[in-house]
């Protein structure tokens, strides 16, 4: 195992771990809003290090690039997907 | 090749141009796909076509067999038919550049031949698949095409209902790609076994086809949506749309498993075919509605289409095989095609004129629209399987089949059905034929080239038995037609009308009186609860569950009778 | 990104789109075939025709040097999100004081503000479920923290990259 | 343990008979589109299998049950638009939308 | 290493899948909108890491199209819950 | 490993199937079916279909969903009605038993099936070099069984007219769908803002190296469709009448030219549908640009919906 090798080990396994903080949120927390937050932070920082992992496996800068845009897209995706539902949360229990 | 693609051509075309145009865009490509069918015809069967010039398994094979090329021909006469039928009531409004009905009716008239016309020739399973969508995909948007609640709800029934047939078709022709690693049916044909996985293939393939042609007990969306439609839409629907999953179900059992399907499952196939033949006609004889009628005289239609499977076995060779059974099925079909569309048409124009179509109230109509009351009463003729009809020499050729292998007892449903269908013929022309004091002003004109169309169809299915006795060399019609042929016609009618009279629901005057002299108040009192019981039935069986319950029983029915031979 | 002049604006910005989507075409596609280039080129000049009129360039810029800039201070601020997240999440008496707060930003209505509550929805603590003429709501996980000074500090941070426009109409 | 065909070969026979039980037993006909999609999915996934199984020529699966998936994909998807769609619109013209019978237009046609 | 990586995968599914249980049983619509949310980052993850175990490159594609489309059932939710309401900036014009 | 993660997937997969048959609440079931969608993407790609993992993700887990999302919306007041009518025990119990029934054929069957197992595969190796394209699914798609795409092309097609026709007769050949409005400050025109120009670089990507590696018209079409009807629903852009004349020309385009360069195939080639020799990647091709954008525009149309609204 080389050093890229245990790169990668580190990493996934650190967004492994948000993931599971993630998921352990959402059992936890008591409603719909603190939820959200959950959801959007943990397990968008859970992809991203499972992203950094992988960059030292793939081949040149372009296919690292690559996956950097498919975290951005899914970190505007799941930031925009958030507000949307938090919205549709605030408006259906204005009070919550 | 040009007969599959020309239709769709013309729709994408008539799509494009849309309005006015669509229309005679759709009647040049009837008259010249017409032309194309007749040409291929003529120049006889057996032609194969490689699409792309690759080879099945790896290309697709259209072939255009008998078969194939005798349906094109008829679906090609029935489309022109029902077009020239529909000129009148699908026209574009003057002042309006595009209505929608119209424009929606003739493209989807011309996708369904394009897509009946591939199931017909195409030589692949899965190719297949699509063309059967592509039939419900344009055959759904003419139920619904009047856009009220009750058609809108037996258009969503009809299409969930044929979405689960076609899922099981397409698992049994992905189990026997698994199984055999080609879709094409002439390869199929030389290599396919009787074993576990090609049993439950043939037996969901079936079952499949069976909820998309309506074989009772899968037929819950088939009467509704064929009543509901406008009656140019009902003919497309009742006439055509039906053949082409029936035809399938010949293909898969002829030419894809011949060597699996067993004589138990044809005669459950045929059994099935029976009990329609006798539930439906009763049932249409029970109903109120001309146009109700009519979709339920198909659904028991639909069972002769399956009487000839037990019939084609050769006894000797345990296999199903092509024969005097096929043909006589095929002419079934192709007459009931003709002589369906033309009914259909027929109550339209009925329709049309009085504002209802109220069976008890249709006096008065045989002197405001003979022609009418004529092309019903010959589509009448043509169903029962009275001679000169193309059903008569279809039924002779059954008789013989039976007579030859001992199966005595399907003369006997083809009798019962024929004078079921007697008895709610004579009992609407009876009806029809009532005098009134004043004569029917007809609420709007009725367009004099429709009624000649529907009669056209009407004396097509007629003279089909002429055309068939020549073309298949039998010779049973010409001068051979014997003074007890006739007399047992008259038996046929007379027995349809003791029948009519003591199931019918409403009784026109002449049958008033003769149905309380003839059979007393307790026969008749018998005889409508049994009725109401058989409506009653056929409520039940209907109703959704029961009907989805009803096709995985049948899957099984049919696996296991697979499995028995 | 160029502002000079009166067209100055539409065209400056549709040369960065087009460089943009012609750059993303390019990762994607990661070869260098003139087949490739062409048509990657035709994609980009329609994805930025889509785009300008979306996004019309009047309505506000975002300057990416400045974003990029950023970049760690984010990724910094995300990672500490998650980790805050896990905190709570996982300690056993799960620490939340769970609440809206008002917060008055000098960002106008459009474009700049919605890009900024994207980047603050990524960030600790906070998901904005409100916009409106007086300002914006967030919800945060715990209100007992200095949330408003912590999203000033931000505004400060991001703002600058973030040019406002008129709002969109 | 099992190989991957085999074992999603068996989860889509399962996914078949769990959509055939929603597709008969649940009124509400949005849930039967649902379930027709989940019996197709129960079969193309059996096709994805032997696809699996057919993989040869230095491919991992057979590429026309492959090819076939796609056509079929696309055809459920046009099902399932328009059942919706004629769903929708009989949500609008009628009070209920449940199919489990129908009342023909006229009189209907169950005895008195 | 292709093993860890597909073990990583497992992980985060089995993550998902412990989440989802929670939020499928609702009670609100939105926390179950979230469900989608959740199973589109966890799952572009498992792709990732699966796309790495067995060295496909397009899987990355696979995952990309889901990046991209992650958003589209929480828009189409938001616009059913928000369609008609009178909080509603222009609420849409129903028929 | 990979077995434990199969396992895993599938039992995943079973589970929201299962959810989405007991789910009370129909919109808890469209849920699970979104995420179901998304699953079924890895299924795919761990059986080696990533051409259809594309397809699924594209389709499955972006346009159904969101169809279906907004449906179980709509359709909320009619829940009440439909679950009186539920079923009783005697229907679920033969239910059960003969679905069952039918799985458990299904599991014999597919435990029967024949070892080594029968493929296609090297026999479309062996003819791919006709083709000149590199994504054997592509071959398939667009030479061996070119008719079944062309047939495809038609349901897609038929499919629009079947929707279009439950237009109610006064808005005949006005706009599809309700006009959506957003406040165009808000996060969801934001979106709609940003994302769809993206989305068309990625969907022609996907599209385009289709030819050589997974992907295809299909899937770039539906990636471009739902990216259209983002800023449809955002109010950003809204649907075109369905009477115009381009309109109709741009849907029956692709399929037309298809039919055309088929046709042709019977002067040069001496088939329908076959391409002359050298050809065959550049018509290929050709046909796959045509059919892009009737496919886009037609997926999105059906999207839109009924027309509802007159043309002004």
């Amino acid at each position: 195992m080389n050093l890229a090798d245990l790169f990668t080990v580190a990493a996934v396994c650190a967004g492994a771990f948000f993931f599971l903080a993630g998921s352990v949120g959402l059992l936890r927390f008591p409603d719909a809003l603190t939820r959200l937050h959950a959801l959007t932070k943990a397990d968008n920082l859970g992809l991203g290090l499972v992203v950094l992992g992988l960059l030292p496996r793939v081949d040149g800068v372009l296919g690292g690039l690559k996956l950097v845009v498919i975290w951005l897209l899914a970190l505007l995706a799941s930031a925009a997907a958030s507000q949307l539902i938090a919205r549709a949360v605030k408006r259906s229990e204005p009070g919550a | 090749m040009a007969a599959v693609m020309a239709p769709f051509v013309g729709a994408l075309a008539a799509f494009a141009l849309g309005g006015r145009n669509a229309q005679r865009v759709a009647m040049l490509t009837i008259l010249a796909g017409l032309g194309i069918v007749a040409a291929a015809a003529h120049s006889g069967g057996g032609l194969v076509y490689l699409l792309g010039g690759w080879a099945p398994p790896l290309g697709i094979a259209l072939r255009a067999d008998g078969l194939a090329l005798a349906m094109m021909l008829a679906v090609a006469v029935v489309v022109l038919g029902i077009g020239v039928y529909a000129c009148a009531g699908f026209k574009t409004p003057p002042g309006e550049r595009e209505a929608r009905a119209p424009f929606v009716f003739w493209i989807l008239l011309l996708a369904i031949w394009g897509s009946l016309n591939l199931v017909f020739v195409s030589g692949d399973l899965f190719t297949l698949y699509v063309a059967l969508e592509l039939l419900t995909f344009a055959a759904v948007p003419l139920v619904a095409l009047d856009g009220s609640a009750e058609t809108l709800r037996s258009a969503l029934r009809y299409m969930l209902y044929a979405l689960a047939g076609s899922v099981f078709y397409l698992l049994g022709t992905m189990l026997t790609y698994g199984v055999y690693g080609t879709l094409d049916i002439t390869l199929l044909g030389a290599r396919v076994a009787a074993n576990p996985v090609t049993v439950t293939a043939v037996a969901l393939m079936t079952v499949g086809l069976l909820a998309k042609t309506a074989l009772f007990p899968l037929h819950l969306w088939l009467p509704p949506a064929h009543a509901g439609a406008p009656p140019a839409a009902s003919a497309v629907l009742s006439g055509l749309v039906i053949k082409g999953s029936w035809f399938l179900v010949i293909r898969v059992w002829f030419d894809v498993f011949p060597g699996v399907v067993t004589m138990p499952s044809a005669q459950l196939l045929a059994g099935l075919g029976a009990a329609a033949i006798i539930v439906a006609n009763v049932v249409a004889l029970r109903q109120e509605r001309l146009k109700l009628l009519v979709a339920y005289s198909t659904v028991a239609q639909i069972g002769y289409l399956f009487l000839m499977f037990p019939l084609a076995f050769d006894a000797g060779a345990a296999e199903i095989g092509r024969g005097g059974a096929l043909t006589g099925g095929l002419l079934q079909a192709i007459s009931h095609a003709t002589a369906k569309a033309a009914m259909f048409m027929a109550a339209g124009l009925a329709y049309g004129a009085l504002g209802h179509d109220r069976i008890a109230a249709l006096a008065g109509v045989a002197r405001a629209l003979p022609l009418t009351v004529l092309t019903f009463a010959l589509a009448g003729v043509a169903l029962m399987g009275l001679p000169p009809s193309g059903a008569y020499v279809a039924k002779k050729l059954f008789f013989d089949a039976a007579g030859s292998s001992g199966q005595w007892w399907w003369e006997l449903v083809l009798d019962t059905g024929g004078l079921l269908t007697a008895s709610y013929v004579v009992l609407v022309l009876a009806h029809a034929l009532v005098r009134t004091d004043a004569p029917i002003a007809p609420r709007k004109p009725v367009p004099r080239i429709a009624e000649l169309a529907a009669l056209a169809l009407a004396i097509a299915s007629l003279a089909l038995g002429f055309v068939a006795d020549g073309a298949l060399g039998l010779d049973a019609l010409w001068g051979k037609l014997t003074l007890s042929d006739l007399w047992s016609a008259v038996l046929v009618l007379a027995g349809g009308a003791a029948i009519a009279a003591a199931f019918a629901r409403d009784l026109p005057q002449i049958f008033g009186g003769a149905g309380r002299f003839a059979f007393g108040r307790p026969l008749r009192a018998a005889a409508v609860a049994v009725g109401g019981a058989f409506a009653g039935a056929d409520g039940i069986l209907r109703r959704w569950p029961v009907a989805s319950l009803a096709l995985l029983a049948a899957a099984f029915a049919f696996g296991a009778a697979l499995l028995a031979g | 990104m160029t502002r000079d002049g009166n067209e100055g604006p539409t065209i400056g910005a549709a040369l960065t789109r087009f460089l943009g989507f012609a750059a993303l075409w390019g990762v994607l596609i990661r070869s260098g075939q003139p087949g490739d280039l062409a048509v990657g080129a035709l994609t980009a000049a329609a994805a930025t025709w889509a785009s300008l009129r979306l996004l019309p360039p009047a309505t506000g810029q975002v300057r990416f040097a400045v974003l990029a800039a950023r970049s760690p201070r984010f990724l910094w601020q995300s990672i500490l999100a998650g980790i805050d997240v896990a905190r709570r999440a996982l300690a056993p008496r799960m620490p939340l004081a769970a609440g809206f707060v008002a917060y008055r930003t000098g960002l106008p209505r459009g474009q700049a503000r919605n890009t900024f509550a994207t980047i603050t929805s990524v960030l600790p603590g906070t998901v904005p479920v409100a916009d409106d003429d007086t300002g914006m709501v967030y919800h945060c996980l715990d209100t007992g923290q200095p949330v408003t000074a912590q999203l000033a500090a931000d505004e400060r941070a991001y703002g600058k990259a973030l040019v406002p426009g008129r709002a969109h109409g | 343990m099992m190989d991957t065909a085999t074992l999603f070969g068996l989860c889509a026979a399962a996914l078949v008979g769990l959509g055939l039980y929603a597709f008969i037993v649940n009124p509400q006909p949005l849930r039967k589109i649902i379930a027709f999609n989940v019996i197709g999915s129960g079969v193309f996934v059996l096709v994805g299998a032997v696809a699996y199984r057919g993989g040869a020529a230095g491919w991992g699966g057979d590429p026309v049950p492959q090819a076939l998936l796609i056509t079929g994909l696309v055809v459920a998807f046009c099902a399932s638009a328009l059942a919706i769609a004629l769903l929708q619109r009989l949500a609008r013209e009628a009070e209920s939308v449940t199919l489990a019978s129908d009342a023909p237009a006229a009189p209907p046609a169950t005895p008195e | 290493m292709a093993e860890f990586l597909l073990a990583a995968a497992l992980f985060v599914l089995a993550m998902v899948a412990l989440g989802f249980v929670r939020i499928l049983r609702g009670p609100g619509d939105a926390d179950r909108m979230m469900a989608a949310q959740l199973i589109g980052t966890g799952g572009i993850g498992a792709l990732l890491l699966i796309g790495a175990a067995m060295g496909v490159g397009p899987v990355v594609d696979v995952a990309l199209t889901l990046a991209l489309l992650a958003a589209f059932a929480s828009v189409a939710f938001f616009k059913a819950v928000t369609d008609g309401q009178p909080d509603d900036t222009g609420a849409a014009e129903r028929e | 490993m990979s077995e434990a993660l199969n396992a895993g997937l599938a039992l995943f997969v079973l589970a929201l199937a299962a959810w989405m048959v007991v789910a009370r609440d129909t919109f808890a079931a469209v849920v699970g079916f979104v995420a179901y969608g998304l699953l079924l993407t890895l299924v795919w790609v761990q059986l080696h279909g990533v051409d259809v993992a594309l397809t699924e993700g594209a389709i499955g887990g972006g346009l159904t969903g969101a169809m279906l999302v907004a449906a179980a919306a709509r359709l909320r007041r009619t829940e009440a009605a439909a679950r009186a009518e539920r079923p009783g025990w005697p229907t679920r119990a033969a239910a059960a038993l003969l679905a069952g029934g039918v799985t458990a054929a299904l599991a014999v069957a597919v435990l029967a099936l024949p070892v080594p197992a029968p493929s296609l595969a090297p026999e479309t190796a062996a003819n791919m070099g006709a083709t000149g394209v590199g994504n054997p699914i592509t071959g398939v798609l667009l030479a061996f069984r070119a008719v079944d795409t062309l047939l495809e092309t038609t349901v897609v097609l038929l499919a629009l007219i079947g929707v279009w026709s439950l237009a109610p007769d006064r808005v005949w050949g006005g706009r599809p769908g309700p006009r959506h409005r957003a406040d165009p400050n808000e996060t969801l025109a934001y979106l709609a803002r940003v994302l769809p120009p993206i989305g068309l670089v990625v969907g022609v990507y996907i599209f385009w190296v289709g030819a050589d590696l997974p992907g295809g018209k299909f899937q770039g079409a539906s990636i471009i469709a739902a990216m259209w009807l983002l800023a449809v629903m955002a109010g950003l852009s809204d649907a075109p009448p369905i009477s115009r004349g381009w309109l109709r020309l741009a849907l029956v385009g692709g399929p037309l030219v298809f039919i055309a360069i088929g046709a042709a195939g019977v002067a040069t080639a001496g088939a329908f549908l076959a391409y002359p020799d050298g050809l065959a990647k550049l018509l290929i091709k050709a046909i796959e640009w045509a059919l892009l954008p009737s496919l886009a525009l037609t997926l999105a149309l059906i999207l839109a919906g009924v027309p509802e609204r007159p043309a002004r």
